[in-house]
């Protein structure tokens, strides 16, 4: 009996472990999400021959997990697949103006109210269906009830159908960041068939359909999502610029790789896995000597210094002003970046780059390093030793961090008492949202297209509730030609200097390398523009 | 020396190298074990006598441990001469062993039969199937009941006296000339040790093998052994037939052992006599006979040299002692 | 035998029941949510408040557990809000690479310590004994995450040799499987190594001991024969609690070597989920880590009963 | 010449060397001495032990360097805050990724802060935490493995939940705490040890059933002492050898798991210098700023390697039948 006994055993124990090895590893491969276009044939069709000895796959990859890819939620990383697979009425060229994109052309009304968008006809969706007014409508009111931005700007107002390639927008006052609300990159205005808005959820639409050159194939959660190119694609004739124009797709298949760690992206980029990636100081040396790598340096986010107005201690401006006071923004952002060639001062909310919205207004009160008169302030406002808590997490790469401890640093040295409160994302959030848990949080910032989209002047971040301020903020929004734009634009930020809501630090660079087998890259604010793009063997 | 000698030992030193240097348990050890003989080896423990056992098959780790000199004369071979590969022919095969403790000498996770059949396999070109058989047969001859069912079970299933039949057989698996008996009964019940014993005993009428018997028990040398050697701290003191022992033993030392052993029809009252103090260690031995510190009769000259293993006139006795003719008339004075 | 399974895994309910009651405390601890997570600061407070509804999240926490414990006794581990799928196919799907991985690593490890150990332990004091005492320091000193920095600039950047990171499934062939868990099953396989390989050696050292082996010894066995057919089949007990426990650390705690290699394995399923908070998968990973521990501690003691005859499954 | 076993403990060398160790006192019968004179040979016993231990402490290659090493982490452990007098925190941008020179022994770190400072307020803090959670774990494990050992009943319940905590990943538990009671050194030592104590339970649980067996318990039950008192006068003592040696293991484990949280963001708060955060800040600058790695990591080698060291050199000296390894001349 005892040897058979033996043998009983080994053996079912040798079957189990087989048929749970099997049984995971084999279905490991199926596509996880559904989202295969219906109409669209799966895989595209026989792939026309290359054109010279052009590559038909280019990798990508991307710096942190994409929680959802419904372009009216995307934010940072997921918004580099979105953009390349929905698009918007309008679109940002390289200087950040809105440029027609689906919408043909548009009329304004004589009081600046109402708008008329005339849509181009015959474009199709990923899935052949024509888009029309319906669709546009669709989209745009569900977009319009997502986004915060977009609620302060367009206030209750309703997208309407005029005809079946005619849409028009009632506004209650004339306001002039409606086209930049529409392109703005961040919660993009994208359109999708009705249907599949009408059948989403509060955690997005499960089916990716869009009008872009690329068309969603799978998207395997936090491993990678693969894009085809959509082979009846009707492009804009413009010339392409930023994230407009005409847009010709060579390669094939796009498939953007969700690599969290920055040493493993690199090493991967070093190894030829990839042709394009982010750049460290640290890696800068090594791709410098490579003579088929290009590295360089584009626009990054900037940080902004953002009081919690409803704390005991901020909600009094006069220590706001004494932290103003304080800051030296060069060992700020030296910190935070650890090169001096990337970062450089700027006193105004906006880039200089976006010459419609930028300012010099307020600029004296910038970078004053000036601790005396910070702690004479301070005296003035009666500070005796109430710890500031300091918000900030490590993660999103660490430079939140980073700058967080050069102001702890600062403020130490006139005698403010700090408490660095470091939390991961999810917390960070919640904290924020939270009056009562914090005092001072240094962020950055991706730079929105207008002063309204400013996160910091709204109420929901940091509590701004000035009256002042919302109406030069409200004023801003209504002027129409440039000269009443400049005005207004120049008294809301000196006002803002005054207030301050938030102080002004600076602007990052960021870099990157690409192999010269990699050309007609554009990135608008770091975000790719794989249109156009031509990877050669 | 009736028998035809087959294993002589002559001055065996085995040395073992320990952290507070070296010590040798077998220090000069001659004696002869003749074919069909059994001879007894007695002492108290630490004496060497199992140290000498183990010695003649070079069970010592020599990288480590220990070193030999002197001769082990088997047949025409010296078994200190022979190579690592020709030593491993002689065990198991011309000269087997067993041990004490039966529970701890067989490997606890292989059966009885693949055991045996090990040994079998290891010195004759045999089968797996026919080495099973004789496995079973091996057993049969060691009293071992339904000896089929008994081969496939394993060692933990089996009692204390079953498992010594179970070395036996192991050791007589290739028919040896000589089987080293280390206390093979020391750990067993007295009926149990009665019954090896005797099996020890029929295996050498029956086999003519010789047995070399190490035990410190005088009563299973009466019984089994033709002759006996007296060992004392790594040393031979007397060694000659066991009736000549028994009845008239020579050396201080087997007089006091004699003694000790309590007899039936000893007087109960008195207190059992007993060696006095114990076996020094091995690194303070004595100067002089190793025995003096313990000796009623020792005087300068044995604590001042050693005295020579010899035969005393007029008898078939060795002995190691300078007044061994006179002891036995000083113990009849008293 | 049947029954004693049965009895086994019975025994794991309690265990996996308190567990999930635990793992829901913690959630209900870690502040920060998911829905906030998913829809980013730019959302409105009203569609993150929409999105908590359509989750449950407001509902008290008793009722949750509740619901959440109604569903998985019927084997529906509710579904993921991230991974846009069912908790038990995300599970599935990050199993096997788990389980590749660990299963390489635990044979790397295996490879590596047995013949060392055993060496060391016949030769003691020798070449292959110093050999083992270095290699199991450093084995322990080194951690895994720093070995996998440099192996990675040698094999993957510097020589090209094998992919810096990924996972490709067993389906896509198996030299391509493999080309990926090579290194990261290094990283992890060296360390379970050297602990292992000082099991082997002190479990040998022990078993040296015992009287049996002067009794094989004593019928003419060789070295070879007594190292293995005795010394080490008596070893197996101490050496199979080893791998079995390291088998178990490997599928709950490469969490790290996952991230560096971006392994989609349970590790950097935990972690993430963690870090966006999404509830379901943190339950459903630490109760199958758990499940999957006490298999391996049960094939481990069935093992037992192979290797060594006197233990009896009672 | 067979060349394979070591059978150094051959019976008759036990018997001889056991006889060697009593042999002081046992020269004349015992009745026949005066209390001084078996004071006398007691003492005398006492201290030949003593040495005989110390000769072989020394004789144990692994224990006495390992207790150096230990020696030296210690010293630089207490006296961090003296050796540079320079505060860990303080940063200097301006200084920033400076290499090892005459200013900054060991170079700076990317916000100008001293490494050497920092690599020794890290070592402090690393084996602080070791400290902590090895001595808090063996405490807490010995109590439940004593208890899970003796009694019947309770051994059960302990052990799943010991399993329980055993399976459960340290990653979670970490991160968990870290968010929920705030990240703090404290929280971050409760959670180790946590994930040490079923490990150090199990062990005691073990030697604790083992011991029990032992006719000196029964014997103890016989003479009427209570279950405390055998619990912990006599099945306690078996306990403590393998749990001082598992208790060095964790001591070392401890700080490699905490670099690995660091490496996850669950470790140590930042900015207090632990070796886990300093590895995990080194990263990022490994090709240029290799020394942000270097040290931290050579640190945490010599504390590691020091426990392991130490505790195999300890496992030798305190296991019973310690291999009395002859040196064959």
């Amino acid at each position: 009996m005892n040897k058979f006994y033996r043998h009983s055993v080994l053996s079912l124990l040798i079957v189990a472990l087989f048929a749970v090895y099997g049984c995971s590893s084999d279905n490991g491969s199926n596509g996880a999400a559904s989202g295969t276009s219906s109409g669209a044939s799966g895989a595209s069709q026989a792939a026309e021959p290359a054109a010279d000895n052009l590559a038909t796959e280019l990798r990508f990859p991307l710096a942190q997990q994409v929680p959802t890819l419904d372009p009216h939620l995307a934010l940072n990383t997921n918004v580099y697949v979105t953009l390349n697979i929905f698009e918007g009425l309008f679109a940002f060229d390289e200087n950040f103006n809105p440029v027609p994109m689906l919408a043909e052309s548009y009329d304004l009304s004589e009081d600046g109210k109402t708008y008329t968008f005339h849509l181009r006809q015959g474009v199709k969706f990923h899935n052949g269906k024509e888009m029309k007014a319906e669709d546009v409508v669709a989209s745009l009111n569900r977009w319009k009830t997502l986004t915060g931005r977009a609620q302060a700007s367009l206030g209750d107002s309703e997208f309407t159908i005029k005809d079946d390639y005619t849409v028009e927008l009632a506004l209650a006052e004339p306001r002039n960041d409606i086209l930049s609300q529409l392109s703005h990159v961040l919660n993009n205005a994208a359109i999708l068939p009705k249907e599949v808005v009408e059948a989403a959820g509060a955690d997005g639409v499960t089916e990716y359909i869009g009008t872009g050159p690329f068309k969603f194939v799978e998207w395997k959660q936090d491993q990678y999502v693969h894009l085809a190119k959509f082979d009846d694609y009707r492009s804009v004739d413009a010339a392409p610029s930023g994230l407009s124009g005409k847009k010709e797709v060579f390669l094939q298949d796009v498939i953007f790789d969700i690599v969290p760690d920055s040493a493993t992206r690199f090493a991967s980029f070093l190894a030829g896995t990839y042709d394009y990636v982010d750049l460290t100081l640290d890696n800068l040396p090594q791709v410098q000597g490579l003579s088929d790598v290009t590295v360089d340096k584009i626009l990054g986010s900037d940080i902004n210094l953002v009081f919690n107005k409803k704390s005991p201690l901020f909600s009094n401006v006069k220590y706001r002003e004494a932290v103003a006071a304080v800051l030296d923004d060069d060992e700020i952002l030296l910190g935070t970046v650890s090169s001096p060639d990337l970062y450089r001062l700027n006193p105004s909310y906006m880039y200089p780059e976006n010459t419609t919205w930028y300012s010099e207004a307020g600029q004296d009160n910038y970078n004053q390093k000036n601790p005396d008169k910070a702690k004479q302030l301070l005296q003035e406002a009666g500070y005796n030793g109430e710890e500031v808590t300091l918000l900030t997490t490590k993660e999103l790469g660490g430079s939140f961090y980073n700058a967080t401890i050069v102001v702890q640093k600062e403020l130490e040295a006139i005698g403010v008492k700090t408490k660095l409160d470091i939390t991961d994302f999810a917390t960070l959030l919640k904290k924020r949202a939270d009056p009562n848990a914090w005092d001072i949080y240094v962020g950055l910032f991706t730079m929105p297209s207008t002063p309204s989209q400013l996160l910091y002047l709204n109420p929901t971040y940091g509590f701004a509730d000035d009256a002042k301020l919302a109406e030069l903020n409200k004023a801003l929004t209504a002027a129409v030609t440039p000269e009443e734009i400049k005005a207004a634009n120049d008294a809301l930020q000196q006002y803002e200097w005054e207030y301050l809501a938030a102080v002004k630090i600076g602007d990052t660079y960021s870099q990157r390398a690409t192999r010269s087998k990699l050309t007609g890259l554009v990135t608008l604010a770091g975000y790719p523009n794989l249109a156009n793009v031509k990877l050669s063997k | 020396m009736t028998a035809e000698p087959l294993l002589q030992i002559r001055e065996l030193k085995t040395y073992f190298h320990t952290e507070r240097g070296r010590v040798s348990p077998v220090d000069g050890v001659s004696l002869e074990v003749g074919k069909g003989e059994i001879v007894g080896i007695v002492g108290e423990s630490g004496c060497g006598k199992s140290a000498t056992a183990q010695s003649v098959l070079r069970l010592f780790d020599e990288k480590r441990l220990a070193s030999y000199e002197g001769e082990i004369r088997y047949g025409e071979r010296d078994l200190l001469r022979l190579t690592p590969k020709q030593m491993r022919s002689v065990r198991g095969n011309e000269i087997s062993m067993i041990f004490q403790d039966p529970l701890s000498s067989l490997n606890p996770v292989h059966t009885i039969g693949d055991q045996i059949v090990e040994t079998l396999r290891l010195h004759q070109s045999i089968g797996r199937r026919e080495a099973a058989k004789k496995a079973v047969e091996l057993l049969r001859l060691t009293g071992i009941p339904a000896p089929e069912r008994r081969a496939r079970e394993y060692p933990h299933q089996l009692s204390g006296g079953m498992r010594q039949r179970v070395m036996i057989a192991i050791a007589l698996a290739c028919q040896p000339q000589l089987l080293i008996a280390d206390e093979p009964t020391t750990a067993l019940d007295v009926t149990i040790q009665a019954q090896i014993l005797e099996l020890i005993q029929d295996l050498n009428r029956r086999l003519g093998m010789s047995v070399m018997l190490i035990t410190h028990d005088l009563g299973v040398v009466a019984e089994t052994c033709s002759r006996v050697v007296v060992m004392y701290l790594g040393q031979v003191v007397e060694s000659g037939s066991v009736r000549d022992l028994f009845r008239k033993p020579l050396h201080p030392y087997t007089i006091g052992l004699m003694r000790s052993v309590p007899r039936l029809d000893g007087d109960r009252q008195r207190e059992l006599p007993a060696v006095p103090g114990s076996v020094p260690p091995l690194h303070q031995i004595p100067s002089g006979c190793r025995f003096a510190p313990r000796c009623p009769y020792a005087d300068d000259k044995c604590r001042s040299s050693q005295p020579e293993l010899a035969a005393l006139p007029g008898t078939d006795t060795q002995v190691r002692c300078w007044h061994a003719g006179r002891i036995a008339g000083w113990e009849a004075a008293q | 035998m049947a029954f004693y399974i049965a009895r086994r895994l019975l025994a794991t309910i309690p265990v996996l029941f308190v567990l999930s009651v635990i793992v829901f405390l913690i959630i209900y601890l870690i502040p920060g949510d998911p829905a906030a997570v998913m829809l980013g600061d730019g959302a409105s407070p009203e569609t993150i408040e929409a999105l908590r509804e359509q989750m449950g999240l407001n509902l008290p926490l008793l009722q949750q557990y509740g619901r959440w414990i109604g569903h998985a006794l019927q084997g529906n581990l509710g579904d993921s809000l991230f991974m846009r799928q069912s908790v038990r196919a995300a599970l599935a799907e990050h199993l096997g690479p788990t389980l590749s991985l660990a299963v390489l690593a635990e044979l790397i490890a295996v490879v590596i310590a047995l013949p060392l150990g055993i060496r060391a332990a016949s030769r003691r004091g020798e070449a292959a004994d110093k050999a083992l005492t270095g290699f199991s320091l450093f084995g322990i000193t080194v951690p895994g995450f720093v070995l996998s920095m440099f192996t990675v600039l040698l094999f993957s950047v510097q020589l090209k040799w094998l992919p810096v990171s990924g996972y490709k499934p067993l389906s896509a062939g198996l030299w391509t499987h493999l080309q990926y868990l090579i290194l990261p099953a290094l990283s992890l396989g060296i360390v379970q190594a050297a602990l292992l390989a000082r099991v082997v050696r002190s479990s040998m050292l022990d078993v040296l001991n015992e009287s049996f082996v002067k009794t094989a010894l004593a019928k003419g066995v060789g070295e070879r024969g007594i190292v293995y057919r005795h010394v080490l089949h008596n070893s197996w007990l101490p050496i199979l609690t080893v791998v079995g426990g390291s088998f178990g650390t490997l599928i709950a705690g490469a969490a790290v070597i996952e991230s560096i290699f971006n392994i989609p394995g349970m590790g950097q399923l935990l972690v993430n989920s963690v870090q966006r908070r999404d509830y379901s998968v943190i339950q459903g990973v630490v109760l199958f880590v758990a499940f999957a521990y006490v298999l391996v501690n049960l094939v481990v003691d069935l093992l037992y009963a192979i290797v060594d005859p006197r233990v009896r499954l009672q | 010449m067979t060349s394979l076993t070591s059978l150094d403990s051959a019976t008759s060398l036990d018997a001889a060397e056991d006889a060697a160790e009593n042999s002081a006192d046992s020269i004349t019968t015992a009745d026949e001495r005066s209390p001084a004179e078996l004071a006398a040979g007691r003492l005398r016993l006492r201290r030949e032990n003593r040495r005989l231990f110390v000769r072989r402490f020394l004789a144990n290659k692994s224990a006495v360097i390992g207790s150096a090493l230990l020696l030296l982490v210690a010293v630089v452990s207490l006296l961090a805050p003296w050796l540079t007098g320079r505060d860990p925190y303080a940063l200097e941008v301006a200084d920033r990724l400076k290499p090892p020179g005459a200013e900054y022994p060991l170079g700076t770190d990317n916000f100008g802060r001293d490494l050497l400072t920092r690599v020794l307020y890290g070592t402090r803090m690393s084996a602080e935490i070791g400290f902590v959670v090895a001595l808090s774990s063996s405490l807490l494990g010995l109590v439940v493995g004593l208890y899970a050992g003796y009694v019947k009943w309770l051994d059960q319940i302990l052990m799943r939940v010991m399993d329980g905590l055993f399976a459960f990943p340290a990653i979670l538990l970490a991160i968990a705490m870290m968010a929920a009671l705030g990240p703090s050194v404290g929280n971050l030592m409760i959670c180790l040890t946590i994930v040490f104590v079923p490990s150090i339970a199990r062990l005691v649980r073990s030697s604790t059933l083992v011991a029990k067996e032992q006719t000196y318990v029964e014997a103890m039950h016989a003479l009427g002492a209570s279950h405390n008192r055998i619990v912990w006068k006599h099945l306690m003592p078996a306990a403590l050898s393998p749990l001082i040696v598992q208790g060095s293991f964790v001591f070392a484990e401890a700080i490699i798991v905490e670099a690995a949280l660091s490496f996850l963001g669950a470790g140590i708060p930042a900015p207090t210098p632990s070796l886990g955060n300093l590895l995990s800040d080194g990263k990022l600058f490994i090709y240029n700023s290799s020394w942000m790695t270097i040290f931290p990591g050579l640190a945490l080698v010599v504390v590691v390697l020091a426990m392991n060291l130490f505790g195999d050199g300890l496992r030798d000296l305190l296991d019973p039948h310690a291999r009395r390894a002859g040196k064959k001349r």
